[in-house]
């Protein structure tokens, strides 16, 4: 007799509930595509906001939308790309290459001076709203490590003579690091370019020389030493155009202020070992 | 509307089973869960009234005594139930359970009055007082503290102007205690008077 | 706190705002000291953008012989002040310069003749006492005229009301409540007619009826000068204001004197109020009468470094060092130099620097005065907050700014903020919290115009 | 390679010299004659629980510091303080090791973990007592009896060591009002002495570190609500530690709202739950478990009391 | 009136459902980094915790306890509870959008709210009336909300602070809670019996 | 996946408790002793592993759109199951656990294995995930019971269902009573975390170095 009861008090119960719940499912169909909770496991969560989209799940709904490309994510790269993108059923996107954060500039404490002392907040952009910051360089990196604190990944560090130091393996190219620097010293580059001139400085040689000993005097030198003709001379300020460099390295050892620069190879090695 | 009576469905089926199971489950268990209860009732009366061999509801009694004056406030106004103790068929104490508020709510309490007018045991069988604190009242030690007072003493904790030391830090729990004790004295004289079988 | 509706109250006690500060005033070393006027320097050197609005064109070149008040920048902005040259000589250059800014900007370099030879324009003006509200306006303009508090507001803009809107009471901001300067404590004194003479031209040249003169109680001296100046002029009152910093802040004076509270992003003629320094005001009288335009102004040097200081009244765009040098140069060597008073002027990294229209001050302090203490954290005593003149939670504002929120910065009023550093001067655990601000109202602005665009 | 070698800074240039140090020097000198007070009374015990908690956490707060590879900042004082108050609000008969214990809890638990100086959510002295209640409560809960027996002070004959607050409560005994200002009662070592603690208090005023809205608020609070159950007001801001606590912990900087208005509300609320407490609470006394509660609500009511911007315009709605 | 005042000032302060019975810790963590959706949350908790209170409260004491099915109580009870949560959430949507946009995101977390289920649960055991069911629903909610609140203005305030990096997150959030749960102590053994006057 | 790398993944590197932070409510509620902890613990486990093998079981047939529901009554079943065995054979036990038993219900640790892995898995994976998680979290209930039970009562292993009063290590009135108070589970929980974070964090820095 009570497993009759059991049975029909709790059988009821059960359809009733999934009466309501097919109607509910029935009226309110496709509240949330189930793709877009897929989507956000495969994210890397670290809401950084790169993509341009309110966090990662904002960034998942915009590709459930349609609005954005299976690729959206800036951070994470092809492989997560091509997941996305067999969540979502298309076909990848071809994969565009990776980029990484790099320090334009070498002028650190030893190498270019101050015009005065600061006393302030120890933050970037708050020194350079102080009579334009410090750095006898008005281009010149100001040390005060806002990259670092605006880097999510653990990418970026200041070294010891107080310029940034970008591990390329830890960075996502999510571009934090670029919009925190009030003096552009930080872009993105493809990760394969090696020669890089590592200066922003757009003020004439003569005044170059007064301030920075490793900063781009805009010589010339390298224009005509490149045998692929891919440097030009833009605001006194040596421009490499990577298409056409071949990473033969003349240049940097031509270069008299060594502001043209080989990437170190071993960097990047010891950290992929790292990790 | 045939997907909704799909769905329907097969939620029916599988709360039928799971009705089912737990039916099962219930009659396999529900005996020994009702048992339980009794266990841990008999075991709290063996406690306070040791040489009881057989226990006797006697319940129903409490509406009759309770009452001093007709629509007036109870005067056994925690005690829930009262038992009688029979050793070989002779009534050889009364078991009085009552729940006084203590610190962290009600503590149920079962005292134990010999027929001599003594008390007999003292045991806690439910409480949510302060661990290490209040909770102390189960101890065995602090429970002895009332074995013995005879009928007719005011049991109060000494900070009360009574005889009974309170555990240090508790006052609250262990004058709920003594408040049990109290009454179930009081109760105990009562019944006596009446002629009840406890005598 | 009852809004009065308009009019000055007749309450005698001592006016004033809620919250501010009582920092040391240091004004004895030159409040007694006449104005002097200088030698024209060597060399001057005029920045083309001393003003809040567009910057000016150049309209001379190097080698141009120039002459004292001739114009020599101007733009066709809306909002604009024209600047002029200070001296008479030949420009040697117009070049990028270093300006109080700390950045370079573009100047205009006049090699003094020597001779201060005024400009053939320059001659007293007859008719000032006929002339209409457009010509007065257009005059000042010309004139170049700004606000020489330390805002440089362009003085014609302020007295041309919004449409829809109007005038009723002139304030005229003798409060001079930031430490150290006297500047326009020694105009006050020494020039009261013409302060009197230039309040009568701003009445009509904003059309109104009334005017008042608010003065930090301890300048006494400037408050019988100006009264026996007003001499029983019913429509220009004086009203002694309690010392108390920031005094001269535009909608506090507003509040302190008629009660009335600028709206939130408003400006005092929301309230029917133009405001206008003393110094403005008798700028305003040497342009309309002398035709004169605003080539010169009074300066305070001064701070324990100086050997003499003094209040000097100096050809704009002379270099701070040379101010220093006519005061005796230095007795020890300043480790900070400042444009305008301790609490809101500009410090600066060096002293080829030329002093604008809005320079009020120059201020030299010597290494223990310039060395702040460290910060600590914040303790959360709420100091900032009481002695907000504006009302606001500075330790909030400056927090989220330091954690790059800058969304909750706005939230808290950052841009309500008026910069006055209360809130960093009183804080015991010596946060910068004014910098933090700063840096909030830029990014909320840069993500304002962001958004705009 | 300095440049001019001048300093730049944004303005302003000039700060006040009263500093957080020198507040925190003034709070120790402001407590000074508590804890002069509860040596006379109490004597060396006193003492050396003084000594033990202050002690434990400064040395705490040290070692945590260089354990997390931070600045060490004891120089601020503010370890001091925290285990200062502590040891002013435990009973003088409470073993030395408890009070290390819980000036090692109050600095590690309610301050480190939340990110040291300014960042602790709830009063560090005040968890302290709170974790010694909860933890130790029957030697917290053990009172002795002031060893001075001064002639100017009536002779109270309480029969047992129980603080003013439980005698209260228990049996119904007011004790006199000159004992409970002068000290003459049994309670925590610094909290007995009404006069000692308002001199302390008057100091801080004086010195412009505390302002009136909180410690009014509170204290008008209880005599308000006592008084509206039928107590002896007067009696119940003299007894226990409210006025220690309405002075020297709820108006802790760091764990009261900042805005005026949220100063007022957080005083009455502490007022209220003072009240509650010892009239209808588990506890005689309710001063430190008021402002703990408080303190929690802090956050929120400041959220709620952000002052009116000057000139802020109403938003319609 | 005064016994239900007792009951829900019970479950606000002195029972606190985050603060002393551990119930809805998860969404308690989960949901409190800004004040706004923490109030979102406790609206929405308030009303289903109201309304299942009531509901169970017919299901079991109008067809379990009749039919002495008893021990059906939890899988009845969470499928009530599951299905009353889609209804809700079915009803805002379609009688009040705005209504919906403000809670809807929080109706579905509800149903894994161990508090739900907890409060049903202790009407139960109390044996509560169904006034008393549905006023202990609503007090164990506001208890919640009461704490939530608290702790997400906490929170905010604390996303300035330099949390030492291992305890970022999940453990000072409960260390908060414990120095919380800790200031509640405070309220231990209060007798609101005594202040709203009944015995 | 082997069946001894989906059970072990439970214990220690997905511990439930103390790296995927779920079933935080019963966790602190229940580890006031060790053997609370263990009872509380087997208790959970045995639903994970029954509701895991049925559900995995079921998988197929069951319908996407009333998967939710269809959890809810299989875990209930397995829940009320354990209730009305524990009610009748270890009632102390019972007792002391209170409505925690009925409340695995509503744990996010079987709700969120018969989700994410149950659902998706072969029998023998979900068993072996069941186990894995559940002795994971009844190891970390153990822990943190062991250290609340130590230094809140002074005593360890105290059984009273069977009449055990533990190992007395120091004295009852030098134990810290607080630990065992709701506080005390809080604090003490949040700081075994952080430390647990504190000591990985440490060996992936010294890994990294060397």
């Amino acid at each position: 007799m009570g497993v009759v009861q059991a049975v029909v008090v709790l059988g009821l119960t059960g359809a009733v509930f999934g009466i309501v719940l097919a109607v509910a499912a029935k009226k309110f169909q496709v509240e949330q595509d189930p793709r877009q909770d897929e989507i956000v496991q495969l994210l890397p969560g670290a809401n950084c906001g790169a993509c341009g989209f309110p966090g990662c799940s904002g960034l998942a709904a915009s590709i459930v939308a349609g609005d954005a490309p299976v690729n959206g994510c800036p951070v994470s790269g092809g492989k997560v790309a091509s997941k996305i993108a067999s969540v979502m059923g298309v076909e990848p996107a071809p994969q565009t290459e990776r980029k990484v954060a790099r320090v334009f500039c070498q002028g650190d404490s030893d190498k270019c001076g101050l015009r005065f002392v600061y006393d302030g907040l120890a933050q970037c952009r708050a020194q350079n709203s102080v009579a334009g910051g410090a750095k006898a360089c008005t281009y010149g990196c100001l040390g005060m490590g806002s990259c670092t604190d605006a880097c999510k990944f653990g990418a970026i560090q200041m070294g010891p003579n107080g310029l940034p130091i970008v591990d390329e393996a830890k960075c996502t190219s999510c571009g934090m690091c670029v919009d925190a620097c009030p003096r552009g010293i930080i872009q993105l580059v493809p990760a394969s370019q090696d020669v890089t001139v590592l200066c922003r400085s757009k003020i004439r040689g003569a005044e170059v020389r007064k301030t920075c000993k490793i900063g781009c005097i805009g010589c010339g030198i390298c224009v005509k030493a490149c045998p692929k003709g891919a440097i030009t001379l833009e605001d006194n300020l040596a421009v490499i155009n990577c298409a056409e460099c071949d990473s033969c390295g003349i240049c940097v050892e031509k270069c008299p202020t060594k502001c043209i620069t080989m990437r170190d190879d071993t960097v990047p090695d010891k950290a992929v070992h790292v990790s | 509307m045939r997907e909704v009576l799909r769905l329907g469905v097969v939620l029916l089926v599988i709360c039928a089973i799971a009705g089912a199971v737990l039916a099962f489950v219930d009659g396999i268990t529900s005996d020994r869960i009702a048992a339980q209860a009794t266990i841990r009732l008999q075991q709290a009366l063996r406690d306070v009234i040791p040489e009881a061999d057989e226990f006797q509801d006697e319940t129903q009694e409490l509406s009759e005594v309770q009452f001093a004056v007709p629509g007036g406030k109870p005067r056994f106004a925690t005690t829930d139930k009262m038992f009688t103790g029979y050793s070989d068929g002779e009534p050889v104490g009364l078991a009085v359970m009552c729940s006084p508020s203590g610190y962290g709510g009600p503590i149920e309490t079962v005292v134990g009055v010999s027929s001599d007018g003594k008390v007999s045991g003292v045991t806690v069988v439910k409480h949510s007082e302060t661990p290490g604190l209040g909770a102390n009242i189960t101890n065995r030690k602090f429970q002895m503290r009332f074995v013995g007072i005879p009928v007719g003493t005011q049991v109060k904790v000494k900070k009360d102007g009574g005889e009974v030391d309170a555990i240090t830090g508790a006052t609250i729990s262990s004058r709920a205690i003594a408040n049990a004790v109290d009454e179930a004295l009081r109760l105990f004289e009562v019944v006596r008077d009446k002629g009840a079988p406890a005598k | 706190m009852e809004l009065s509706e308009g009019g000055v109250l007749e309450n005698m006690a001592l006016r004033t705002f809620k919250g501010g500060v009582h920092p040391r005033y240091n004004k004895d070393a030159t409040f007694k000291k006449p104005i002097k006027n200088i030698p024209s320097p060597g060399q001057v050197v005029i920045p083309l953008h001393q003003h809040t609005g567009a910057p000016c064109e150049p309209l001379v070149k190097a080698g141009d012989e120039v002459k004292v008040g001739q114009k020599i920048g101007d733009s066709k902005a809306r909002l604009t002040a024209p600047v002029h040259a200070s001296v008479s000589g030949k420009v040697k250059a117009v070049v990028n310069h270093l300006q109080s800014s700390g950045m370079d900007g573009l100047c205009v370099v006049i090699e003094s003749d020597g001779l201060d030879t005024p400009d053939e324009s320059i001659r007293p003006r007859d008719n000032a006492d006929r002339l209409g509200k457009e010509e007065l306006i257009s005059i000042i303009r010309e004139a170049g005229i700004v606000g020489l508090g330390g805002a440089a507001f362009p003085t014609y803009f302020k007295l041309t009301p919004p449409a829809g809107k109007t005038f009723d009471t002139l304030v005229l901001n003798g409060a001079e409540c930031e430490p150290y300067l006297s500047a326009d404590h020694r105009l006050m004194v020494e020039r009261p007619m013409d302060v009197v003479r230039g309040i009568k031209l701003l009445m009509k040249a904003s059309n109104v009826g009334q005017a008042v003169i608010g003065i930090e109680e301890n300048k006494p001296d400037a408050i019988s000068a100006l009264r026996q100046a007003v001499d029983g002029d019913a429509k220009i009152e004086i009203v002694p204001l309690e010392v108390k910093y920031p005094q001269g802040a535009e909608k506090q004076l507003i509040w302190a004197i008629l009660r009335r509270e600028v709206p939130s992003g408003g400006l005092p003629v929301d309230v029917g109020v133009v405001v206008n320094n003393v110094g403005t005001s008798v700028a305003v009288k040497e342009a309309v009468i002398d035709s004169m335009p605003l080539v010169k102004r009074v300066v305070t040097v001064t701070g324990t470094c100086v050997r003499e200081p003094q209040n000097l009244r100096v050809p704009i765009g002379t270099s701070v060092g040379d101010m220093i040098e006519a005061c005796g140069g230095t007795r020890i060597p300043p480790k900070k130099v400042i444009l305008g008073g301790p609490m809101m002027g500009v410090a600066q990294h060096s002293t080829d620097v030329p002093i604008t229209k809005g320079t009020s001050g120059i201020l030299l302090l010597s290494e223990n005065e310039a060395v702040l203490e460290e910060p600590l954290p914040c303790i959360r005593c709420g100091k900032c907050v009481e002695v907000c003149p504006m009302h606001l939670m500075p330790l909030s504002i400056a927090g989220y700014a330091e954690a790059g929120r800058f969304d909750d910065s706005e939230r808290f009023g950052a841009l309500d903020c008026i910069e006055c550093g209360c809130c960093s001067f009183i804080c015991p655990s010596h946060r910068r919290l004014v910098q933090g601000i700063r840096l909030a109202k830029a990014e909320i602005r840069a993500g304002q115009s962001a958004r705009r665009a | 390679m300095e440049g001019s070698g001048l300093i730049v800074s944004s303005s302003p240039h000039q700060h006040t010299t009263v500093s957080t140090p020198i507040i925190m020097s003034d709070v120790i000198l402001a407590l000074m004659p508590a804890c002069f007070a509860g040596v006379w009374f109490f004597r060396l015990r006193a003492l050396a629980m003084m000594a033990v908690c202050v002690g434990s956490a400064v040395i705490t707060e040290a070692a945590l510091q260089r354990l997390g590879g931070k600045p060490i900042t004891v120089r601020d004082y503010s370890a001091a303080v925290t285990g200062l108050l502590l040891a002013l609000v435990l009973p003088p008969d409470l073993p030395l090791w408890t009070g290390a214990i819980g000036a090692i809890f109050s600095v590690a638990i309610a301050k480190f973990v939340f990110g040291g100086l300014g960042r602790n959510i709830f009063n560090p002295a005040l968890i302290g007592r709170a974790f010694l209640l909860a933890s130790w409560p029957v030697f917290m809960t053990k009172w002795s009896w002031p060893i001075i027996q001064a002639s100017w002070i009536p002779e109270f004959d309480a029969v047992t060591t129980a603080t003013p607050l439980v005698l209260m409560k228990d049996m119904g005994i007011k004790a006199p009002y000159a004992n409970l200002f002068f000290g003459q009662v049994a309670g925590c070592i610094g909290e007995t002495s009404a006069l000692a603690i308002l001199i302390g208090a008057a100091y801080l005023i004086y010195r412009g570190h505390i302002n009136l809205r909180i410690p009014l608020s509170f204290i008008g609070t209880v005599a308000v609500l006592t008084a509206l159950f039928g107590q002896d007001p007067l009696f119940h801001i003299l007894a226990g530690g409210l006025l220690l606590g309405a002075f020297f912990m709820a108006t802790d900087y760091v764990t009261s709202p900042v805005t005026p208005k949220g100063q007022i509300i957080y005083g009455v609320g502490c007022g209220i739950l003072v009240a509650l407490i010892r009239l209808y609470g588990g506890y005689p006394e309710g001063t430190c478990y008021a402002i703990l509660i408080m303190n929690a609500a802090t956050a929120l009511i400041e959220r709620y009391s952000i002052p009116r911007k000057f000139g802020e315009v109403k938003r319609v709605a | 009136m005064g016994k239900l005042l007792v009951i829900f000032f019970g479950g606000v302060l002195l029972n606190n459902f985050i603060l002393s019975r551990f119930l809805g810790i998860c969404p308690f963590i989960g949901i409190s980094q800004r004040v706004e959706t923490a109030a979102g949350m406790s609206i929405a908790v308030i009303f289903v915790m109201g309304l299942a209170s009531v509901v169970t409260w017919f299901f079991h004491n109008m067809i379990l306890v009749p039919l002495g099915l008893e021990y059906l109580q939890t899988i009845g009870f969470i499928l009530i509870i599951a299905a009353l949560v889609q209804l809700v959430e079915m009803v805002i949507q379609k009688s009040s959008p705005p209504l919906y946009q403000a809670l809807g995101i929080y109706l579905p977390l509800i149903t894994t709210n161990c508090a739900v289920l907890g409060v049903t649960l202790l009407n139960v055991s109390e044996s509560y009336s169904l006034l008393e069911a549905a006023i202990n629903g609503v007090a164990g909610a506001s208890g919640f909300a009461l704490a939530i609140l608290l702790f997400a203005a906490i929170r905010e305030r604390m996303e300035l602070s330099e949390i030492p990096e291992s305890l970022k997150g999940f453990p000072i959030a409960l260390i908060t809670a414990g120095l919380m749960s800790m200031a509640f102590l405070g309220f231990a053994g209060f007798r609101l019996e005594a202040l709203f006057g009944v015995m | 996946m082997s069946f001894k790398s989906e059970f072990s993944k439970g214990i220690i590197k997905e511990n439930p408790t103390f790296r995927m932070l779920l079933g935080m409510c019963p966790t602190l509620a229940t580890s006031l002793a060790v053997f609370n902890g263990i009872g509380m613990g087997l208790a959970a486990t045995f639903v994970l592993v029954g509701s895991n093998i049925m559900i995995s079981a079921l998988r197929k047939v069951t319908p996407e759109k009333i998967r939710i529901p269809i959890f809810v009554v299989v875990i209930a079943t397995f829940v009320t199951t354990v209730d009305l065995i524990m009610a009748a054979f270890v009632p102390g036990l019972h007792e002391v656990l209170g409505i925690f038993i009925p409340l695995i219900v509503v744990n996010c640790i079987i709700f969120a294995r018969a989700e994410a892995f149950a659902f998706q898995h072969g029998i023998s994976d979900s068993l072996a995930d069941g186990l894995g998680m559940g002795l994971g979290w009844t190891l970390a209930l153990c822990g943190l019971s062991a250290i609340r039970e130590l230094l809140g009562t002074g005593t360890i292993l105290a059984f009273a269902d069977f009449g055990f009063p533990g190992i007395r290590v120091f004295d009852q009135s030098l134990a810290a009573t607080m630990v065992i108070l709701p506080p005390g589970g809080f604090i003490t929980l949040g700081l075994l975390i952080g430390l647990l974070n504190w000591v990985i964090s440490r060996k992936s820095k010294k890994s990294q170095n060397a």
